[in-house]
């Protein structure tokens, strides 16, 4: 089956970045395929590259960057929530005058049409919410 | 059209449970995970619900230390999770 | 409506509102999906419910509080083809809100029992919660 | 030792406000600020607690459109705010 | 005790626990700084309530959700002369948690009933809840 | 009056941070002494300096940052909270071998310890949870 997946909590205040990488994985492991895995609202957060966990826990954002190079898979993480939050990449960065950036190189910046059409195209669209 | 329903908040959520009961209907699946669990610990569930086959997934369970018996909830893994989301013809996740 | 009958899908997707407005960006977000499904052409449909139907509340002056006015957001929607505006009539009631004396007269909203929400729920694809 | 208590979430979070009600004294006095200030709209706040001043914050209640009619609660600008916080012996935020 | 009784202040710090664990860092956060009060020789209390005596069951288990164990750093606070663990009684009984079947032993909790607890208020400086 | 105040909430799930800005201008108006403010859990988020709200949003952040520089405020972001969520300074940043950093210059990185210093130094501790 075609599945899509929105993210919507921030990994510390939810479990939904979790419990988003244990299903993907799983439904990879099932032979399903996944169109497409969208960040959204405070699920942004999962996109930066900066957080620096305590060793003892695990670390949700390393591993949503393994699977989705391990899978190639289709990450994109909110334009417009992710500006009002600081996720930026290179480009946004510039564009808006700021002195750095902090999204993974594994996700990509685009608009919500991306998740309108992750929904049109999938058979499910499974939502980890707040 | 038979429905996937999932919940991750607990019981202390009693408005988000109320909108679930007056839309799942017999026939459907109820899989708890995260908070969610936590409803195994009651019976309200079993009385509130009939004919709808309630899963409980399994690590969400165990990292809770919450006590599974004679208990009609069954557990289920993450890939259960998926199975589940694909052979109902609809998913609804409440949170 | 028995278990078997069968359903047709009128929208792609159901957008759920259910958290006050101002406090967070939950509302904001969710009706700019709502924006993004109509520009894209998706049957949307949206159901405020809980806390969501203060959102419906005339006379915000969110200036105050140096936010953006939802009101002119909910206004926009039937611009970008989005018309389906449900609300579930109990949570009004809970919260002692009359239609006449404190719902924005502009929105052209239909009152929903339980039943009729199931309904609504049945003939949606997806569903969203914010 | 009279206390100042801030509720900031709307009155559909029982537990909090039950928890509230509980701690609460006459002669202490409630600011409702963010989505506490729904609890203008209703007549339960009144019933509930007795010999309480309570206060809404002025820009959170106009945010949200909330009339305020013939209603024991006063309005108060963040200055405000601040005097109650001195006035009072102690503070309790709930949220 | 009537109002104008005179009230001795026996904790700088009261935390106030009210949510599940494992599901967002809430209950990890407060108590570090549970932790870091009786590092610094201050009288700190805890209050367990609501979803917050979830925290308090036997036999967690998180390796299986990949997180770390709530039950050791519980167990620690009285190394750091953190002694006072209060729990709502209600709460539990409401959950059907009971205390010799469900909680965890190693732990020295006071059972309060609402009139002792607003005494716990009353002997406290400060309130910080999580 | 010497007051602190505590940001819990992330300025876009929660009004914590814009509630605590408010506050603290106020009480500096009113020619009280703010003794330190403290940011922990995802009231962090409020102390990154990538953040580019759309031009019609108040901006939160900028807010806070001008108030501090104005006041030459005690703006204190706890290290370990921020440290998870992806919020650091250079010589944090450095340390975890990371490729940028996002902590605004008005905010300093420090333990949980100045929190409960907070409290024992203040009249009051003010806390805007999420």
């Amino acid at each position: 089956m075609k599945l899509s997946i929105l993210v919507l909590g921030s990994p510390y205040n939810s479990q939904a970045a979790y419990s988003a990488l244990r299903y993907t994985q799983a439904a990879l492991d099932s032979g399903h395929e996944i169109y497409r895995v969208f960040f959204y609202q405070d699920g942004v957060h999962a996109c930066s590259n900066l957080p620096a966990p305590p060793q003892d826990e695990f670390n949700t954002y390393e591993a949503w960057q393994t699977l989705q190079e391990k899978h190639e898979l289709d990450c994109v993480t909110c334009i417009a929530a992710a500006a009002r939050r600081g996720v930026l990449n290179e480009e946004e960065s510039k564009r808006h005058n700021l002195p750095a950036f902090n999204l993974a190189t594994q996700f990509s910046l685009s608009g919500l049409g991306q998740l309108i059409e992750a929904n049109a195209e999938s058979d499910r669209l499974v939502t980890f919410g707040a | 059209m038979p429905t996937l329903h999932t919940l991750n908040r607990s019981p202390a959520n009693i408005q988000l449970f109320e909108q679930l009961i007056n839309t799942i209907r017999p026939g459907d699946t109820l899989l708890l995970l995260e908070d969610g669990v936590y409803y195994c610990l009651q019976n309200k569930l079993n009385r509130k619900i009939q004919d709808i086959q309630v899963y409980a997934l399994k690590d969400d369970v165990h990292a809770r230390g919450i006590p599974i018996e004679q208990s009609d909830v069954l557990l289920a893994s993450y890939e259960d999770f998926v199975n589940l989301t694909c052979e109902n013809d609809k998913l609804v996740n409440w949170y | 409506m028995t278990a078997d009958a069968p359903t047709t899908i009128d929208y792609d997707l159901l957008i759920v509102l259910q958290h006050a407005p101002y406090s967070s960006a939950q509302a904001n977000e969710a009706l700019d999906l709502a924006l993004a499904g109509g520009t894209f052409d998706q049957r949307v449909a949206l159901l405020f419910i809980e806390d969501g139907v203060y959102q419906l509340m005339s006379e915000q002056a969110p200036d105050a509080a140096q936010q953006k006015n939802l009101e002119k957001m909910l206004n926009a929607l039937s611009f970008y083809g989005v018309n389906t505006l449900a609300v579930e009539s109990h949570s009004l009631f809970e919260r002692d809100l009359h239609p006449e004396k404190h719902i924005n007269p502009k929105l052209n909203l239909e009152l929903l029992n339980a039943k009729s929400i199931q309904a609504l729920y049945d003939r949606s694809k997806t569903v969203i919660r914010f």
